[in-house]
């Protein structure tokens, strides 16, 4: 039973990768809290011996697993850049903006129907976008435009090797 | 007593049609289609409101049922016994579709288990956005361009504005501006290179018009040595 | 130093979340594929033990940690953020995408019976499928396929993984 619970603790702690609170674990796993500590101290115990990689961490009345800081050099040896690809939303207005620039932000949610607000927010961040502007309408709307950056990426000299698209 | 069944809750006419042979516990193999059709209208006709939208696509099974029904009533002309051998059971289009449809029916209820852990499965570590940890965003072109076309092709059809275009763009000046920009070019460029000199179609149009005249006028010289090649213009 | 190379490689697949091929651990660690694969085998083996939630998994001749099975059901009810359910009529696109892909919008539409273009701009939306090419016929449809993302959300290591469609 107490290997049950002490299983299912790792697996949420690895499943987040993040700060999980205790009143969380309590809640999750119906364990008394007292008998949760318990466990998180034999837990965190069994992480420390030799031949783990990993340790459990307390954090701000919660606990995070993380890997030992004996291993840095080799972990910052196999960080490889994530390599993500933009999602299907982020790829679609970083188009629009491509082709409409410069355009506002209620112009880009008119023309796809949704928020943009987080999308713009990771383009500006990943720097493929910018603020070009602002539109000289009541508001005064920021305006926004791809970067050099975004071209760079995306193998393109000037705005004008973007492909024609037929009307 | 039929009770009602809202059709919002069936996810198109091949869930409706698949729930009313389960109800009523017939073969799908050798569906009675005079009973089914009648039992499918009757369904629609007790939804009441319904947006037409979404009914559309139940109307469109409904004349494909009545259809089906009408061809099974009508006695078949000059039939010998081979044929009836050898005829194929109009029927088994509809049974195709409501196997296939009933086969992802459940795969996606095996997904929605998996969702909700009931199904036993593993889980991945989610991502954290850890600082410093590197990104590379995998890019390509192409992706760019479907994307776009995505939303361009999910766009209502707008009414065709009339826009007056802005701003007059002179042949003339255009010849002008071809010529400062060989000179400049050592009497040389390429027909790609000399069109990056506009940004819109009707400066475009008016370059290569330019472009045509001064050709006239043996001012430029173009040449292409291999068929699709960038042609070549030169200062005569 | 077997302890070190063992609790280096636990740290790596942690860091990762996701597989890691043999050839990268191998160059990473400068240990011999045999030595690594004898490794493998013990570490493989300990995740085993009672009382341990992960393990790890041998995927396309790499390796992947992730959680036992056995906690499914506590797991999916701490999985977070906490995203929308899926609706159904979303469920069996995507079903069907995963069984037949690459597939177009007008062989769903055919197979389902129903218009599928708000379910797809979701699922799109979602990161669930992707465009991954163009059918070679007239009109050039898009064709779809699932992504990472898909294979991660539904705890599969690869489209092997799906269940047999009932014949």
């Amino acid at each position: 039973m107490r290997d049950e619970i002490k299983a299912a603790i790792e697996a949420i702690l690895f499943m987040r990768g993040d700060r999980v609170g205790v009143e969380e674990l309590v809640e999750i796993l119906d364990v008394p809290l007292l008998e949760l500590r318990d466990l998180m101290r034999e837990l965190i115990g069994e992480y420390f011996q030799p031949g783990r990689g990993l340790q459990i961490i307390p954090v701000d009345d919660g606990y995070l697993m993380c890997t030992k800081s004996e291993y840095s050099e080799i972990l910052a040896r196999s960080v490889r850049p994530v390599k993500r690809r933009l999602s299907q939303a982020a790829l679609e207005t970083l188009a629009l903006i491509a082709y409409q620039q410069p355009v506002t932000r209620a112009e880009l949610e008119r023309t796809r129907g949704v928020k943009v607000d987080r999308v713009i927010t990771n383009l500006l961040e990943r720097g493929l976008i910018e603020e070009v502007g602002v539109k000289e309408v009541v508001g005064k709307p920021i305006l926004y435009g791809t970067t050099q950056e975004f071209l760079r990426m995306y193998g393109l000299t000037s705005l004008r090797d973007l492909p024609q698209l037929e009307e | 007593m039929t009770y009602l069944v809202d059709i919002e809750a069936f996810h198109g006419p091949l869930d409706l049609l698949l729930f009313l042979i389960e109800k009523n516990e017939l073969d799908v193999y050798d569906i009675p289609i005079a009973f089914i059709t009648d039992q499918y209208l009757q369904y629609l006709e007790t939804t009441g409101e319904f947006d037409l939208e979404n009914m559309g696509e139940f109307l469109v099974m409904a004349t494909y049922l009545l259809n089906l029904k009408s061809r099974l009533l009508l006695p078949q002309s000059n039939n010998t016994t081979e044929d009836i051998e050898d005829a194929i059971d109009p029927r088994e289009e509809l049974v195709q579709k409501l196997l296939d449809y009933k086969r992802y029916k459940t795969a996606a209820i095996e997904l929605q288990q998996r969702e909700t852990g009931l199904t036993e499965r593993i889980f991945y570590r989610e991502v954290s956005s850890e600082p410093g940890r590197e990104e590379e965003l995998i890019v390509d072109l192409s992706s760019l361009i479907r994307a776009y076309r995505t939303v361009m092709r999910r766009l209502p059809v707008a009414e065709p504005e009339a826009v007056i275009p802005e701003g007059d763009v002179s042949v003339n000046d255009k010849m002008d501006q071809i010529m400062v920009f060989l000179a400049d070019n050592d009497g040389k460029t390429s027909f790609k290179h000399l069109f990056t000199i506009v940004s819109t179609r009707r400066e475009a149009l008016a370059l290569f018009l330019a472009l045509l005249e001064l050709i006239r006028l043996q001012k430029v010289r173009a040449t292409q040595n291999i068929p699709w090649e960038d042609i070549q213009l030169e200062m005569w």
